[in-house]
């Protein structure tokens, strides 16, 4: 059995749902949950490339590097996000975040 | 027909009145002179509006059943909803009884609003132009536009200026009429999309298939049961009128109530004969309950209003039950049972409001003796009394007898069951009277009360006139709603033997 | 000028508005002229109009104003002037201009006059629009009108709880009344097609054999009609069943008991049923009801009459037992005899009503006979005013001779019944006949408790006793003359050869009735019969109150039960009390505590609010502020959706 | 058959990775495992052919991204706190639900077809025979330059948005002013007080 | 370089995208501008930000560039290979977007002023980039635009949700709005993927015509627009995806708070509605099912929810989620009365917002924000003015008429019936019914109450330029709602191809 298409998906799907249980099981620290999302991005990726290399297809390879140039702006931004509400919190343990809620 | 837009002038004059009294009394640097303008400006404004709105009459031809003083403007085109107005011989009444009560009733806060009095005027004023739109509308969404506008006005009024639990009476008044008009308005919606268009004159003669017109009254029934109101949807009245000031009741009493009946008429009746045909059973059988019941309730209240207000509820029963008589008879009596409760159930709160501003409370007990020292009060009261038990000779007879006859001839149950509320009618009203007015003159303060001041006069003595008048002489305003409601009558019977044909 | 037929109905109208309205401007004095010159005048047309209309037979119909209209139901304002309405006209109009005049002097120190003149013409109006009326509709009018004269005038003295509890209870036992007469109109309506008298008289005969559905019951027309109407005529009248409020009405000041609740409003049901004789005529089971509803008015009233203490209450009582008779008059068809009894009770009853007001008057106020007694001497034209109404009320007199007015109409009444020879007629004779007893029984109780004897009232009370005023006394006169002769000098037209000339089309008797010439007709016992036991009756009064004053209190403790029973009214008003008053009132806090607070806002609105209010709260709490928990929402968003489309698929 | 072994160590070092990743308790340790995940997610983009793509992440995200995160890390100096009961209460519905959802992604994926009458058609086929570097080079620029360009403000924004955020001008830091030291004069800084003696300075 | 001077020459691109273009431009200068200036032009960069979007919008409408596309603007003409779109519907929406970006910056300044950690020229900067991401978004025509636009949104709204940053409650907001937001693009993603995978494409034009021509369409690209559905339902705060919402509007600065409110849940929309009506129309009885639960689930939610709450953000939060029902009902009927309905009510829902948060701005003791319902207590006396136009917003949010909040309602349950869906009709009815009580609870507060203190007077005109402008609006919309009608009817003919 040759490894095909359906390989790297399913790889990239449980790639992903480690990716959603991670946010959700977590509850120690934001930045798992970060790390968290990281991992569902390169599962996003995985299937990008997957796809695109499996139909002779361009636009997933691309996307992936669209994806990866995001990814990388929105872990800037969410680590500085991080680092202000710690600076404001003195922690960052998920279950302290829960100044607002109702 | 005038050459100007008669109808939306007196729509939107009352709002002429606001502008002024917004642009010119600042409050702030002269308090009482603002507040004197204000009442001023509201006064001559809805004075000059009544004024106006007699016009109607002149141009008024009584002996054409159709819709006159048609006005019709583009709005939303592309919606096909267009302004339209128009008055026939039913609505004719409404908006003068609208353009009567104002008058008076700010002649009543005149004297018994202290706080805020420039709000007050404004929202009377706005409520006036809802009012008086609401009842010349013919386009759905204009319709729909007023009916439910004239709750923001009368929310604030009760809320702001009412009693102790004015929050909850607001809430409960604006709540329950607003969920009873949701639903109308989906209705609307079916109706307008069945039809293509919003123009109501083009809904009116049983168009809809009869499942269809089955849901649509339904619909239609929530909200003008709410609204007029019917029992067991008439909790939220005593609330809203003892709790809202003078003018408050004297409005929701003469005018909001009424939009039950009209919409009754105009929209279930009118527009869906079949299904009003198949409903009408179960709007007598609610329509007497409300009269029993709500008459045995106001015997055992303790509070006048409440207990006005309760029997408002009762007469509003009488014309649910002449509407849904489905015939002439109880048709014409339900339109004189409207216009006299109009004048005499406003006048009984504007009654109640004379005494509330002397000695603020409306607990019965808390009076008594009154003939003694303000027999001219007495003597007013017991007019209005007289005209809400229904005595022959005043206004209050004429619909009650009429609209029983209507039920007498749908069924004779009807009229027995109906005609007992007029013995518990007399019940309650002359135990109110004799709580109020007779026994020995008690309490010091009570007895301090001066009688009627010139202001009181000149709110009483016009409704004194309408109640005789009404009583005595009824074809004045018979004559100009007659044609109107015979054609309805001729239009339900056709369409009732089309649809048993089929 | 207006015409007198006009004249003579507005003239109280214009009475009571000037007196009512501008009373406390032009002052006591004026007020009483202007009310009694207008009543006087009235009178005075009355009688021409008596002339015109019921000798000369010119009928009068004038239409007024048009009232409302409503499809083909039609009602104008209008004056019908015929022998019955003329009767009327003279028996109203006299009575009250005389207790106008009476009033003046007996509420001489009242504190609003004004008020109590205006009401009595506005109550003179109301009634005179009743006997005026060519439709049922105004005739419903002047019928509630009276009904609110009769409201104003019991609660005259406004301050006495009493007085306000009577005069509701009048005007509401009357609005049951007028229950079934709304009813009945509508009914008329249904039938009819029309509420004039006209109309109606003219299809009586064709509509006659016709059933209807009325509640849900086949029923034959005409007599479901009338017994609607005749409900009307028993409130009104104060028959068996509706006559609680008779005797409370007493409270009001005694010229309105005399004017209202004697003379003229109580009858008001019989000139009813007199008036819709064409009508009732055809539904011969209606009229055998209102016979056994007379007769058995008839002798229950006299029942308790002859207990009462309370001298208005007494000759209240025997009013309401003559308003039995004339009922079972009408019952049998002796409509003639009816009215012809009306109008001598109205001058006999009136009179008395007047005496015993004198009494009072003389007494400071005092209406309790057992505080009476020992003062014919001080008051002895009053004396002789109770003698003559007396014995007018037991029908004194000898036949083919002369007698008292009551003599007459009272035994035309009782011939005529028993002339039927229905079973119902014969019944109401006797009961008649023992009711005639007791008349006389009570009559006499009445004088001798009242005039003879020690004087039981308190010193200072005799010390100020004296004869009323001639301006009390004055109006009397009339009336008693009217007591001794009316009977004699109308029995031409009620019961004699001339009446079917003397009526006209005024009231309509079958063919096969004639009661009153069946009464001519009786054995010669029957007809002494009345006379036989009414004298009996003072007899045995003087008895017990002259010469054995003892002996009624022996007989009322042998009688035990049944004196408890007749005095205490038969337990009418506490029946009534229980089953309507209390009721209600129960029914009425059921309703709004239970009902409207307890289910229908508690399961309505509120229950709603409440509900509302918990889910918002819950759905408030799924909003943790927990991140992880809002992603878990998402997650589980997203697959339910996959498992949704997946399942689907 | 190597490339199959290849592609399951690749996968199946990448999975347990991510999971360590998630269930680490130490977030350093997170992090490298992270950095693992990314390679061994290179290796597989690698095995595919897309081998800048590789190298894209490799840089990027380990270079970069990566590092970033251990920076931060290290910096906030996170307290290592116990597992709290929550999370043995939450686990099993939360697995659940992820369970189901993976079963049925992973049922979804293995039966990828492609439907044929659903084949897209402007669609930017991969040329042939150029390397996977010159053919991305060729599309992104032109083809893609759109995309390009809005990626660039993108980490503009992210840059603006770092920097507001975390950048402080601290107000108790003493920093030199140029400017104010030059305008600096005498007046400003010295007065000249005449003491009588005896007195003191007031 | 030579595809590059390629690109350039192609005028249809440039032209096409030119406002987007002036937004940058403006943005980057800005940003220098501020930098060079320093804190105290925060205000003068806001003006030249609204300048700068004004001048956007003008050439957005101005006949002159239509007069360069094809048909002068009347279809939809396309740019940078079928990536970016301008029609009818991309401008009606991104007039809205201007406009209430514009409004929003007004509504900043005195606050931005007030607190000294805001007072920094970046925030009208990053809101001209957010507006820019939403602007790009409701042009996107291809999955990768899509993507590019949202995130460029997204990234600007996380740093101004997290502005504040001495403020807890803001980074907080800030925080979960990010950790969600990032779960909701990898959501997306992953749905774009599929979508990919089993369409072949991620262009707009070429997966309408692909979907059109499948028989059966995969599960796999079923599952994508879930996924992308799920994302989407995120952006615009629709239940179960709604969470974020209430924490973030209450967290947030108050004028992000209002330009959230105004312009994020409108672009987030348009493009949500581009997606499901352009490239997925073929799959519309699928989403349809998922737009049904979510919009009835959010109204109810929305409605029931905001009873208990006590901070008028918050309140003003769950409003939002129930009025994204109302919105939706019109997405889920699926006809051209539908999108019609849910433009006009986008166009009146996006002013009375902002006049709200205007009140709300307003709201200040002692030189501190206040934003607890009790706290407008007694605002109909010491303020009436201020609290005429709040009643006016209110009653126009429960759609009371006459003011311009019913016809919102009017024309989208209209259109419910018309498709009928007569129960989603009714539950949206008695939704509003329910939320009616929370909105008269406002009012009820500032009318029925007593008067605590006062609150301060407010010198700035932003606020009352918008509250007036949203208040004169509100009133007049009934009178004359034929331009928005129309324009609205424009814009759907275009989205629908028509």
């Amino acid at each position: 059995m040759t490894i095909g298409l359906n390989h790297y998906l399913v790889v990239a799907a449980i790639l992903f749902t480690i990716g959603i249980l991670g946010i959700f099981i977590n509850r120690r620290n934001v930045i798992v949950i970060l790390m968290s999302i990281e991992l569902m991005l390169l599962a996003v990726n995985i299937n990008f490339v997957a796809f695109s290399v499996f139909q002779n297809n361009l636009v997933g390879q691309i996307f992936t590097m669209i994806v990866l140039t995001v990814a990388a702006a929105e872990a800037a931004i969410g680590l500085a996000i991080l680092v202000v509400y710690f600076r404001n919190r003195g922690n960052i343990a998920v279950e302290d975040i829960n100044q607002m809620k109702g | 027909m005038p050459s100007f837009p008669l109808l939306s002038i007196i729509t939107f004059l009352p709002l002429v009145g606001v502008l002024i009294i917004m642009l010119f009394a600042k409050s702030g640097d002269n308090q009482a002179c603002s507040v004197k303008l204000s009442k001023a400006v509201a006064l001559i404004t809805s004075l000059v509006t009544f004024v106006v709105s007699l016009g109607i009459l002149c141009y008024f031809n009584p002996s054409d059943s159709s819709f006159q003083l048609m006005e019709r403007y583009v709005w939303i085109p592309s919606f096909n909803i267009a302004y339209i107005k128009g008055v026939d011989g039913i609505s004719l009444w409404f908006v003068l009884i609208s353009t009567f009560l104002t008058p008076i009733c700010i002649l009543s806060a005149i004297g018994g609003v202290k706080k805020r009095v420039k709000e007050f005027m404004i929202a009377l004023l706005v409520l006036e132009t809802m009012m008086i739109g609401m009842f010349t509308a013919l386009d759905f969404v204009l319709f729909y536009l007023f009916f439910e506008g004239v709750l923001i006005p009368m929310f604030l009024i009760i809320g702001i200026w009412g009693g102790e639990k004015r929050t909850y009476a607001a809430y409960k008044f604006f709540l329950y009429t607003f969920l009873g008009s949701v639903l109308m308005l989906v209705a609307i919606f079916a109706m307008v999309l069945h039809v293509g268009t919003t123009d109501m004159t083009a809904m009116m003669g049983g168009k809809f298939p009869m499942q269809m017109a089955i849901w649509l009254w339904l619909a239609f029934f929530m909200s003008f049961a709410v609204k007029t109101p019917m029992w067991p949807f008439h909790t939220w009245l005593p609330y809203a009128h003892v709790e809202a000031p003078t003018a408050g009741s004297v409005i929701l009493a003469g005018v909001l109530l009424k939009m039950g009946g009209y919409g009754f008429i105009r929209l279930s009746v009118q527009m869906l004969p079949e299904a009003s045909h198949y409903f009408a059973p179960l709007v007598m059988v609610l329509s007497l309950v409300a009269i029993i019941y709500t008459s045995l309730v106001a015997l055992a209240q303790t509070d006048m209003k409440k207990l006005i207000a309760y029997s408002s509820v009762a007469h509003m029963g009488f014309v649910t039950l002449g509407i849904f008589s489905l015939n002439q008879q109880g048709l014409d009596g339900a339109m004189i049972v409207m216009i006299s409760h109009a004048f005499v159930s406003g006048a009984l709160f504007l009654c109640v409001g004379v005494v509330y501003d002397r000695l603020h409370t409306r607990e019965i007990s808390r009076y008594g003796g009154m003939a003694n020292n303000m027999p001219h009060y007495a003597f007013m009261f017991m007019i209005f009394m007289l005209g809400s038990v229904g005595l022959p000779g005043t206004s209050g007879f004429v619909g009650e007898f009429l609209s029983l006859q209507g039920a007498y001839l749908a069924n004779s149950w009807y009229a027995f069951i109906a005609a007992l509320g007029v013995i518990l009618g007399a019940a309650y009203m002359l135990w109110l009277y004799r709580r109020l007015f007779y026994g020995p003159l008690e309490k010091a303060d009570v007895k301090a009360m001066p009688d009627l001041n010139l202001r009181e006069y000149a709110m009483f003595v016009p409704l004194v006139i309408f109640v005789f008048w009404i009583g005595i002489y009824p074809a004045t305003f018979r004559d100009m709603f007659a044609p109107t409601v015979n054609k309805i009558i001729q239009d339900y019977q056709a369409q009732i033997k089309d649809s048993t044909h089929e | 000028m207006l015409p007198l037929d006009v004249l003579v109905v507005f003239l109280p109208l214009f009475g009571a508005f000037i007196a009512g309205m501008f009373g406390r401007k032009i002052g006591d004095r004026a007020s009483q002229i202007v009310t009694c010159a207008c009543l006087l005048v009235a009178a005075g047309i009355s009688i021409k109009l008596f002339n015109d209309v019921a000798l000369q037979g010119h009928v009068i119909d004038r239409t007024l104003l048009h009232w409302f209209d409503s499809g083909a139901f039609t009602v104008n304002w209008a004056l019908h002037i015929d022998t019955l309405t003329a009767v009327m006209l003279i028996v109203v109009n006299g009575v009250s201009s005389m207790v106008h005049l009476y009033s003046v002097g007996y509420m001489g120190h009242d504190k609003s006059i004004p008020r109590f003149m205006a009401y009595l013409s506005l109550f003179t109006f109301f009634m005179l629009m009743l006997v005026t009326s060519n439709n049922l509709l105004q005739m419903f009018f002047g019928w509630e009108g009276v009904g609110l004269a009769s409201y104003l005038l019991i609660n005259f003295w406004f301050e006495k709880d009493s007085a306000n509890k009577a005069a509701i209870k009048a005007f509401l036992v009357n609005r049951v009344g007028d229950f079934g007469f709304v009813l009945g109109i509508f009914g008329c309506y249904l039938l009819f097609g029309s509420v004039e008298f006209g109309g109606m008289f003219a299809k009586a005969k064709e509509v006659a054999s016709t059933d209807f559905i009325f509640l849900g019951h086949t029923l034959p027309a005409l007599t479901t009609v009338c017994l609607l109407l005749f409900v009307g005529a028993m409130g009104k009248s104060a028959q068996l069943g509706l006559h609680t409020w008779l005797p409370d009405a007493m409270e009001g000041p005694t010229p309105v008991s005399a004017l209202i609740h004697a003379a003229t409003m109580v009858t008001a049901g019989v000139f009813m049923v007199a008036r819709l004789s064409p009508i009732f005529e055809y539904a011969p089971n209606a009229l055998m009801v209102v016979a056994i509803v007379g007769a058995l008015t008839c002798i229950v009233a006299a029942s308790i009459g002859l207990t009462q203490f309370d001298i208005k209450r007494v000759i209240a009582y025997s009013t309401m037992s003559q308003l039995g008779y004339m009922f079972f008059a009408l019952g049998v068809s002796a409509y003639s005899a009816a009215i012809f009894h009306l109008m001598t009770h109205a001058f006999f009853k009136a009179l008395l009503f007047l005496g015993a007001g004198s009494v009072i008057h003389a007494l400071s106020g005092e209406q309790d006979m057992r505080k009476m007694g020992g003062i014919w001497r001080i008051i002895p034209f009053t004396y002789a005013y109770m003698w003559i109404g007396s014995l007018a009320l037991a029908g004194i007199g000898i036949d083919g001779v002369f007698g008292m007015a009551g003599f007459y109409s009272k035994d035309l009444i009782l011939e005529s019944a028993v002339g039927t020879h229905e079973w119902f007629g014969v019944l109401a004779y006797w009961l008649g006949i023992c009711a005639a007893f007791m008349t006389a029984f009570y009559s006499w109780r009445l004088i001798i408790l009242t005039f003879h004897g020690k004087p039981r009232a308190d010193h200072h009370t005799m010390e100020h006793a004296h004869e009323s005023p001639w301006i009390m006394l004055g109006p009397l006169v009339p009336l008693a003359i009217g007591a001794i002769f009316a009977g004699w000098y109308a029995w031409d037209w009620f019961g004699g050869e001339d009446r079917n000339a003397f009526w006209g089309n005024a009231i309509f008797e079958l063919p096969s009735h004639d009661p009153i010439e069946a009464a001519h007709h009786v054995p010669e016992w029957e007809k002494w019969f009345p006379l036989g036991v009414a004298v009996p009756g003072i007899l045995l009064a003087y008895v017990f109150y002259w010469w054995k004053p003892e002996l009624p209190g022996k007989v009322a403790s042998a009688l035990g039960g049944l004196y408890r029973l007749v005095y205490n009214k038969y337990y009418f008003d506490e029946l009534y009390d229980f089953l309507f008053v209390r009721t209600s009132l129960r029914l009425g806090q059921i309703f709004w505590k239970t009902g409207d607070d307890g289910i229908i806002d508690r399961f309505g609105p509120d229950g709603f609010a409440a509900t509302a209010v918990r889910i918002a709260q819950r759905a408030s709490a799924l909003e943790t502020g927990y991140v992880y928990h809002y992603a878990f929402a998402m997650v589980i968003g997203v697959a339910a959706f996959v498992t949704w489309f997946w399942i689907k698929s | 058959m190597i490339e199959n072994i290849i592609f399951y160590v690749f996968s199946a070092v990448l999975l347990t990775s991510a999971v360590m990743v998630v269930s680490a308790r130490n977030p350093v340790h997170a992090v490298l495992f992270l950095i693992l995940c990314f390679f061994n997610a290179s290796g597989l983009f690698i095995l595919l052919g897309a081998e800048f793509t590789a190298f894209i992440l490799a840089i990027v995200y380990v270079g970069a991204v990566a590092v970033l995160f251990l920076f931060v890390v290290m910096m906030l100096d996170i307290n290592f706190r116990e597992m709290r009961q929550g999370f043995k209460r939450y686990l099993p519905i939360g697995a659940t639900v992820g369970l189901i959802l993976l079963a049925q992604l992973v049922l979804i994926m293995s039966a990828w077809i492609r439907d044929p009458q659903g084949i897209a058609k402007s669609t930017v086929l991969t040329p042939n025979n150029v390397e996977n570097t010159r053919a991305i080079g060729q599309v992104l620029y032109t083809q893609f330059f759109f995309p390009f360009q809005v990626s660039g403000l993108i980490l503009l924004v992210a840059m603006i948005g770092a920097i507001v955020l975390t950048l402080r001008d601290r107000k108790d830091a003493k920093r030199q002013r140029v400017t104010q030291q030059m305008d600096r004069k005498i007046s400003d800084v010295i007065e000249i007080v005449k003491v009588e003696s005896g007195k003191g300075i007031q | 370089m030579n595809s590059i001077l390629a690109l350039i020459s192609n005028q249809m691109s440039a032209i096409t995208i030119l406002p987007e273009i002036i937004v940058a431009l403006m943005g980057m200068i800005l940003l220098i501008a501020g930098a060079v200036c320093g804190a105290r032009v925060t205000r003068q960069v806001g003006m030249l930000a609204i300048l700068g979007m004004a001048v956007a919008g003008f050439v957005m409408l101005c006949p002159q560039r239509m007069h360069f596309l094809p048909m002068g603007g009347q279809m939809a003409s396309f740019g940078f290979r079928y990536m970016f779109v301008d029609d009818a519907f991309a401008r009606f929406v991104k007039a809205i977007l201007l406009i209430g970006s514009s409004l929003s910056i007004m509504l900043s300044w005195y606050y931005v002023e007030q607190e000294e950690s805001l007072e920094r020229p970046e925030y009208p900067v990053l809101i001209l980039f957010a507006t820019l991401g939403m602007m790009l978004m409701v042009s996107a025509s291809d999955l990768m635009s899509v993507y590019v636009g949202l995130e460029l949104q997204s990234l600007s709204l996380y740093v101004l949700a997290a502005y504040r940053r001495d403020d807890l409650k803001s980074s907080e907001a800030g925080l979960k709005y990010f950790v969600l937001g990032a779960l909701s693009s990898g959501l997306i993603l992953y749905g774009i993927s599929l979508i990919y995978g089993y369409a072949g494409t991620t262009n707009f034009i070429a997966l309408n015509f692909g979907v059109h021509h499948m028989e059966h369409p995969p599960i796999g690209l079923i599952i994508g627009v879930v996924f992308v559905c799920a994302a989407m339902a995120f952006k615009v705060g629709a239940v179960p995806f709604h969470m974020w919402t209430p924490d973030v509007y209450e967290g947030a600065p108050t004028p992000v708070t209002a330009f959230f409110a105004t312009t994020a849940g409108v672009a987030a929309l348009a493009m949500f509605m581009r997606m499901l009506m352009e490239p997925f129309s073929g799959l519309a009885e699928q989403w349809q099912q998922i737009i049904i639960f979510v919009a009835v689930a959010s109204m109810l939610l929305g409605s029931f929810a905001g009873l208990a709450q006590s901070n008028i953000k918050r309140l003003m939060a769950y409003s939002s989620i129930a009025n994204m029902g109302f919105i939706l009902v019109g997405l889920a009927v699926r006809s051209a009365d539908g999108i019609q309905a849910l433009l006009i009510y986008l166009a009146i829902y996006f002013i009375n917002t902002l006049g709200v948060f205007g009140v709300i701005l307003c709201l200040r003791r002692n030189g501190k924000m206040v934003e607890k319902i009790s706290d407008l207590s007694g605002l109909g006396k010491t303020n009436p003015l201020l609290a005429l136009t709040m009643v006016l917003f209110m009653f126009s949010l429960t759609g009371v008429p006459p003011l311009a909040g019913f016809f919102g309602k009017y024309f989208v349950f209209l259109a419910a019936v018309k498709a009928h869906m007569v129960p989603i009709a009714i539950i949206g009815m008695l939704t509003s019914v329910v939320s009616a009580y929370y909105y008269l609870r406002v009012i009820k507060v500032m009318y029925f109450d007593e008067t605590q203190q006062p609150i301060d007077d407010l010198p700035d005109y932003g606020v009352k330029i918008v509250i007036g402008i949203a208040a004169v609006y509100v009133l007049v919309f009934t009178i004359y709602p034929t331009p928005v009608i129309d324009a609205a009817a424009v814009a759907m003919h275009s989205l629908l191809g028509g």
